[in-house]
């Protein structure tokens, strides 16, 4: 009974849901990210599913799992091994038991390891008895047995009903990590009750039941012997909301549009694990973005160069391979000097590679994926929320500069989630000063050359069609310097490429320094950028906290490098660069610093956990 | 304003044309600019996008706003200028090559789109700046710099394709023929809707003579048809030779042997004819349409959809920026 | 040898097959493999190039050569096999979204050459793996995850592009009728040059019913024909429907209304007839044509042209290497 | 008289051609360099023609030249300054003699020196007169004039005996230059004599009879001092051919075909500079090279991709847009390790660029540019004749090791020629051993796994459709390191992409060692790859034959590096790396081996001059 059950204060809990991909995983996962972020914790999620839409039921290759981490403080990943794993049948069992921490929680429906469902996944006897799972606190129940009890005077099938069984655990869930019910029972109303969308009356009668069911389990069952309990994070004030990358870039998208006076437009094409992005924002239509769904990725970011040129803010969106579809396109934006951004949500390569499963691998091909010297600003967003400001920089340095920028997430920040804190438009920054049109009204006497620049920003003078009397013609040839017309002078193409470069090189200037999570100088440095953030932000302070001479830098920029970096650099006596792929970050640090850059590569399809950057600069530290 | 009163000279920019002298792009050009003239927007609310191309360098020579991008994708970007601004009068202009090669993708799907562009596909039947290779639309056989011993590809109608994609306006001109071609892009540019307009080019160069079955003096005329609304189909330079109904196809005929009323009469507003007259070719006997072979006004743009869906959900849902993020799940802290 | 007597099972790889349960896509493997069977090549003589997207894992299914390549890409690498190895039986399987979207370029040259491929376009009008996004097939107005307001794009007819682009045959099945999808593929694979076969599959998933039409046990007949070479057009529950000539087009009819002898007979030879055959859709009153619409053997292919070309030069020039490397003007140190 | 023009042994003359782009400069210039050629000289070329099909007559834009040294040993380059100039218009001189060396000779058509052909280039009055080009030995002679003279009584329009000026003028640089004038008297009969393809009686007698006149009047007019003598170089023997990079290139590709006993095949697109490789190769059908023109550059490789499949040697061949284009295929062939060969003519970049100049630009795209960790060998040519080794190695590496290669060449060396020793076909490399399909019969009990590799090189197993009874299936999604089945399994997909890396990696130990030109250690290493070989052995040579502490190397590969690089650059003080871009090479040897590598930066669309490096090593010399 809850009396016997002690109550202990924990700092952060990591817990992991996995089953059959059509089990609702997914689901049951933001549903409990929701209940913990509205409970006042501080959340970080890692959605994880198989690349087939329907793999087989029952398979290691059909599980689909949710890894989440719930903190009383800032959460940066979502954790290493789960403290409890919530396994819907043997596949999940065999699947993901073996990450769970030594002495964790494995809950799981005992009523699903039936003969058939154990030896497909090749269990000779059941893992719940034998003793495979010993050094776990293995919570075998009977779910379906118990949900159909609880729904036993209820009209519908027992498919329906066994459906009910994650509720059930939400029940279960909400008494482990002493949660508010009401929070559940609220959101089971706004889905299925009278004023949701399609109300479903039995289902939410269903799932209440069901839910109140895991409830009391929890209370009554003898087997919990402890429940968490985690305060709530110290979080900046303000109205916040549960995110994933890929919907933070598609409202920073219809927002930026907004804030710089211009018509947002997506020209795109669905491409895995990016397509969110254009799902959300197809929604946009009632805030004026348009998007043109186009037959093809060359189509989709030309379309975006073409309403660039008609003076809307375009975007184009992507994944790996539609990246490098667009190379020839974006050098066309790049010789045009037409403000474009483009969001590419990083996937494991190469070639179709795999497409559901996160990596780092497209840096250089953005980098250097151009015909010709053709350089243009990176930026990298380093958590879900942070896809929002990432988004909403990249259009800005866009506009302002006249540059196609390419925003890089991955399919970890991009797909997974964690509580974002929504600004207002108020206090987002005005972007119509980067916009300035050339208007002869403005510039009475002069006469308009479409490649005189800004001296500070290089950016050009962009008068766009339908301006009034200063029609003109500019192409992707090579052009003069001044007057935008096809040149094939020597000199000038040296002058342009150059440029060109310079403005680039510029930005870093102007770019925010880079911060320093640490002492200024010490033995190891490390060097974060995107989806890594949150592993080495986590690990370092872990570091610190341990006395360790050790101190991170993330790059929000990267390229150009922050203008401190190198500064920084030489102020420690080794580098680590954790990327999730074969060292494209180091290549870069290497060449730029000339300095023996050591590169943590992992392509597992899998962010960093903490300790395994941890271990690395314990190796380095000699430790 | 002033701007209704424009001449040809009016839509020539200061650039020098680059064209080899004799390219039949010089008679297009001024084509199009009769077509700008008779549209009336003002200069500076016109667009031109072209590929990459000899044909293509077409905007420079233009008082315009013009776009010379990369190869085979104007028809794309013309698509993002067109819905990124829909007050502009946007025209494409583009090379077969350009069109039909590498730019095929884009081709179809603008025409399917039916996006409000007027579209000019200047086929000369070859690769003209890259000095002399074999495109879809060079006959078989054809020896060029990459077919020494011959084409083997067989050579595409694009407007032929273009009506199996539904478009709503095709026209075929000639550069010999100016008053037609001019007589195209003034329908095709009041045309609402994608006008696709084929204009026959002589590269002098490279494919010389490649139109001269339809050009000749004495010869031409037996080869080609020059189409008119509500118009008995009667050509051949002494208008002996006629069109008639045969099955669902069409057949060549002597005016002599047919009776007057078998004698078919051009429809611009039947697809299903249309379709036939795209697809005649002289080696099946049949003369080369010319003229507005399909015109069809009754369809939406994809371009008006687009603002009719933003307005109808700005009415339905009407949300703001600041309502759009504070969607969903948020909580106070 | 015992490939002769191959059987289905024969054909089918030791792979588990991951298509979701009640994918029309488990049908239309039936169907390809029973044309296999028929065009009796054993097994390691047949090459099967695919694309990206859930109809293009086929390959990984089938116990014969494989190649799962890049998406929309399926139609230029089948070319490239076949050219380099005209001995292999070549087919290509592709979805709606890999051969009219991003592979629209492709699909139409490839249908150009007229080179001999096997060509099953699987169209459920959806983009499948990538969850539901609509594709240049889907309907108007149609409701998917990229067109919450319906999607304003017109949808465009494969067949009827193929028609335009020349192609010697063309045929369209139904996932849920099974005996007529493996009809096609027994003719597609036994046909000398490109063979267009489109089978319309339903995605449980993400566009469950849409075909539903068609398919509906009840009225499905009222709104489809199936073809048959030398037969009236005639259809419906009750075959009392029937098809007859108006002008260059076809209109519905009721079999009681008309003498039989207007009732159109299906010629798979006329090219003109198959054009129109193929733009049937209900929203314009006439059924779907499904069945073998157009197979014409007469036309080269494209890899025949090719070796008939090479073996001319041989014939004639005969040069070696060595001859080519010391041609035009050489000189000894 | 000839008496008082004094005949002087020289080792090197520079010559440039510059006239309208129709007056058939490259012609002429071809011309003169077979005749030096046959006459045993070294020679060396660089056409440079406008970019328009056809720019204005008469117009600066529309100036087409053609510069060649010719020399009585080993030339790497055209030259720098022309010793001497001909010049057909105003435009021609206006261009070009700023060039021509201090004291060079100008020689040039003084009856074009119109009124309204000289406003149209801008000078007021006539500057063969108004000491425009003094410091410059001016040779004003009225061709039109003395050439009508000499056809006379021939009936022909004027225009067409204006035509024979460029035989006149051969006819004084055989004369000035102490040519056997039987070779082009030969050359006119072949061109146009009854034995020629379309014999013009008249056109061979006219121009004969020009070209005499030229000679007579070198022989005759005062104007001329001095001749030159050029002995013949010293050359390895063997028979020789004058040929461009691209011929070379298209001759390469069909003998790999033919000495791997595997079909040559080309899947290609036109696009400028790559274009005359696929002329030339589509003329080779009777030795059997297949050639296809796709409908674009996608098209292009994906049918050389399906043709290797199938068992052919695979090319695909293109210019910088062009590469971008392909990047995506690139990596299909990559990850399915099949082998092809790309040949990447660059070109001025970004974007369109300048589609006719040469640059160097497309080095990191060719080392990035594609999704993923994604890296392939890259190999390139350091002359025109070169392409044709180049190719051929590019082949043998593509099929040994079972992947995707590049070859790089430029507008330089791919339209530019030189002397070629024509191989025979029995002296090449047999390359059938690096084909070995896998077939049953030669492994008795094996089963084939797509994916079981040659330790040694790690090439995979590969066997073809046909082949029987081993059919099998393998795609784009990263798959099992042994079955090739597809595999998501996260250690998988590292050993995987570890694999292909290494596969690259290793291929350096057995590379040729780079070799240093000059001493093995001393104050400046200058690095050469690719067309800036020429250059750099040019300058290296005359600096060190000053006695400079500089030594040369050259990358044939550039990725891998040599193995012996890293060890020969720590044996310089200072390293220098010339390239016609902003620094790629540089970029990727300063991040390889931590050296501050200077890079000497030139995009002019044009090749570096001997001198621009010796200046730069001289600077950095300190001197
Ligand atoms: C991506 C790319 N591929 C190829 C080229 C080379 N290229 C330029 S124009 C052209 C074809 C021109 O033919 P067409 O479109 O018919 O125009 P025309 O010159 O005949 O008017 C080609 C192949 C290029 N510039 N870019
Ligand atoms: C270059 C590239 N762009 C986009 C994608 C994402 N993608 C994979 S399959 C697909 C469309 C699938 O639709 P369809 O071809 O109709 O096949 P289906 O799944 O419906 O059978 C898309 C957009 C990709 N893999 N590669
Ligand atoms: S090459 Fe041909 S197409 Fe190009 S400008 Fe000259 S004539 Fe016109
Ligand atoms: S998602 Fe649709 S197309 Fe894909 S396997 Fe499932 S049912 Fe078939
Ligand atoms: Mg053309
Ligand atoms: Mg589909």
């Amino acid at each position: 009974m809850a009396e016997n059950a002690k109550l202990t204060k924990s700092e952060q809990i990591v817990v992991k849901f996995a089953g059959d991909s059509g089990d609702g995983m997914q689901l049951i996962g933001n549903q409990l990210t929701a209940l913990a972020a509205l409970d006042g914790n501080d959340v970080n999620s890692l959605p994880d599913y198989p690349s087939e839409i329907r793999a087989p039921v029952g398979t290691i290759a059909g599980v689909s799992g949710f890894q989440m981490a719930l903190g009383d403080h800032k959460i940066y990943t979502a954790g290493d091994h789960p403290d409890v794993l919530v396994a819907f049948n043997p596949a999940a069992v065999k699947h993901s038991s073996k990450f769970v921490k030594p002495g964790g929680m494995i809950i799981t429906n005992s009523d699903s390891f039936t003969e058939k469902a154990m030896e497909k996944v090749g269990y000779k006897s059941n893992p719940l008895e034998d003793g495979t799972l010993k050094g776990f606190d293995v919570k075998a129940i009977p779910m379906f047995t118990l949900v159909r009890e609880a729904l036993a005077d209820m009209e519908m099938p027992t498919a329906a009903k066994d459906r009910c069984k994650n509720f059930f655990v939400m029940g279960i869930l909400c008494w482990l990590f002493n949660k508010d019910s009401k929070l559940v029972l609220d959101f089971i109303q706004e889905k299925f009750g009278p004023k949701s969308k399609k109300p479903l009356p039995l289902v939410a009668e269903a799932n209440t039941r069901a839910f109140k069911a895991g409830l009391n389990y929890g209370e009554t069952a003898i087997m919990f012997q402890e429940r968490y309990d985690l305060g709530a994070a110290q979080l900046e004030k303000g109205l916040y909301r549960n995110i994933t990358g890929n919907d933070a870039a598609a409202l920073a998208i219809a927002a930026a549009g907004i804030k710089s006076g211009l018509q947002p437009f997506i020209g795109s094409y669905p491409i895995t694990p990016a397509t969110d992005l254009l799902h959300y924002a197809s929604e946009f239509k009632d805030v004026g973005l348009v998007t043109m769904q186009m037959e093809d990725e060359i189509a989709g970011i030309c379309s975006a160069v073409g309403a660039a040129y008609a003076g809307n803010l375009a975007f184009t969106t992507t994944s790996g391979p539609g990246l490098s579809l667009k190379t020839e396109a974006a050098g066309m934006a790049l010789i045009l000097e037409l403000p474009l951004v483009i969001v590419n949500v990083q996937r494991g390569g190469p070639s179709t590679g795999l497409p559901t499963k996160t990596e780092q691998s497209d840096l250089l091909q953005s980098m250097f994926g151009r015909n010709g010297d053709s350089y243009m600003p990176i930026i990298a967003a380093n958590s879900p929320a942070d896809c929002f400001d990432a988004t909403y920089q990249g259009a800005k340095i866009a506009l302002k500069y006249r540059t196609p920028v390419i925003v890089l997430t991955d399919g970890y920040i991009g797909q997974g989630s964690c509580p974002w804190k929504v600004p207002s438009m108020d206090e987002l920054e005005d972007l119509t000063p980067y916009v300035n049109f050339w208007k002869p009204e403005d510039h009475p006497g002069e006469t308009y050359q479409p490649y005189r620049r800004d001296p500070e920003t290089l950016a050009r003078d962009w008068a766009i069609p339908g301006t009034k009397g200063v029609q003109h013609r500019i192409g992707t040839l090579e052009k003069d310097a001044l007057t935008g017309a096809v040149s094939h002078d020597p000199m000038n193409h040296q002058i342009m490429t150059e440029t060109r470069t310079n403005k680039v090189d510029n930005l870093a200037a102007v770019l925010p320094k880079a911060e320093i999570n640490g002492k200024d100088s010490g033995k190891v440095l490390v060097i974060s950028w995107g989806g890594t953030y949150g592993a080495v932000k986590g690990a370092v302070d872990r570091l610190i906290a341990d006395g360790k001479s050790v101190s991170g830098v993330n790059l929000r920029w990267v390229w150009p490098f922050p203008p401190n970096l190198g500064d920084i650099i030489s102020r420690f006596d080794k580098v680590l660069a954790p990327e999730l792929n074969m060292g494209q970050l180091s290549m870069l640090l290497r060449s730029k610093f000339l300095v023996d850059v050591v590169s943590l590569s992992k392509v597992q399809g899998d962010p960093f956990r903490e300790f395994e950057v941890i271990d690395k600069v314990n190796e380095m530290l000699g430790e | 304003m002033a701007e209704t009163q424009l001449t040809r000279k009016d839509f020539a920019s200061d650039a020098e044309v680059k064209w080899c002298p004799g390219c039949g792009d010089y008679a297009i050009m001024n084509a199009v600019r009769d077509g700008m003239i008779a549209a009336g927007k003002p200069r500076d609310e016109v667009a031109i996008v072209s590929g990459i191309g000899c044909s293509s360098r077409f905007p420079y020579y233009m008082e315009t706003y013009g776009l010379h991008t990369i190869h085979g994708r104007a028809a794309a970007i013309a698509s993002g200028v067109k819905v990124g601004n829909p007050k502009l009068d946007v025209w494409v202009i583009s090379g077969d090559g350009d069109s039909t090669a590498i730019g095929g993708n884009h081709f179809m799907h603008a025409i399917r789109r039916n996006i409000n562009l007027n579209y000019v596909l200047i086929n000369n039947k070859i690769y003209g700046l890259t000095k002399g290779q074999y495109s879809p639309t060079s006959e078989m056989g054809q020896r060029s710099k990459t077919s020494p011993y011959g084409v083997i590809d067989y050579p595409m109608t694009p407007l032929k394709v273009a009506m199996g994609l539904g478009a709503t306006f095709i026209a075929r001109g000639l550069d010999s023929i100016m008053k037609l071609s001019s007589e195209i892009c003034i329908r095709g540019a009041k045309h609402h809707g994608l006008s696709m307009m084929e204009i026959f080019s002589n590269c002098v160069i490279y494919n010389d003579g490649a139109h001269k079955q339809l050009s000749d003096k004495a010869e031409g005329p037996n080869h080609r048809i020059i189409l008119t609304h509500g118009e008995k189909m009667i050509y051949g330079a002494d208008n002996q030779f006629c069109l008639v109904q045969a099955g669902f196809g069409i057949k060549k005929a002597n005016v002599a042997d047919v009776a007057e009323a078998d004698i078919l009469v051009h429809d611009e507003k039947n697809a299903e004819l249309a379709t036939l007259l795209a697809g005649m070719r002289p080696d099946a006997g049949l003369p080369v349409a010319l003229g507005i072979i399909y015109a069809d006004d009754s369809k939406k743009t994809y371009d008006d959809m687009v603002y009719e869906q933003v307005n109808a959900v700005k009415a339905k849902l009407g949300r703001t920026m600041d309502q759009l993020m504070q969607e969903g799940h948020t909580w106070t802290v």
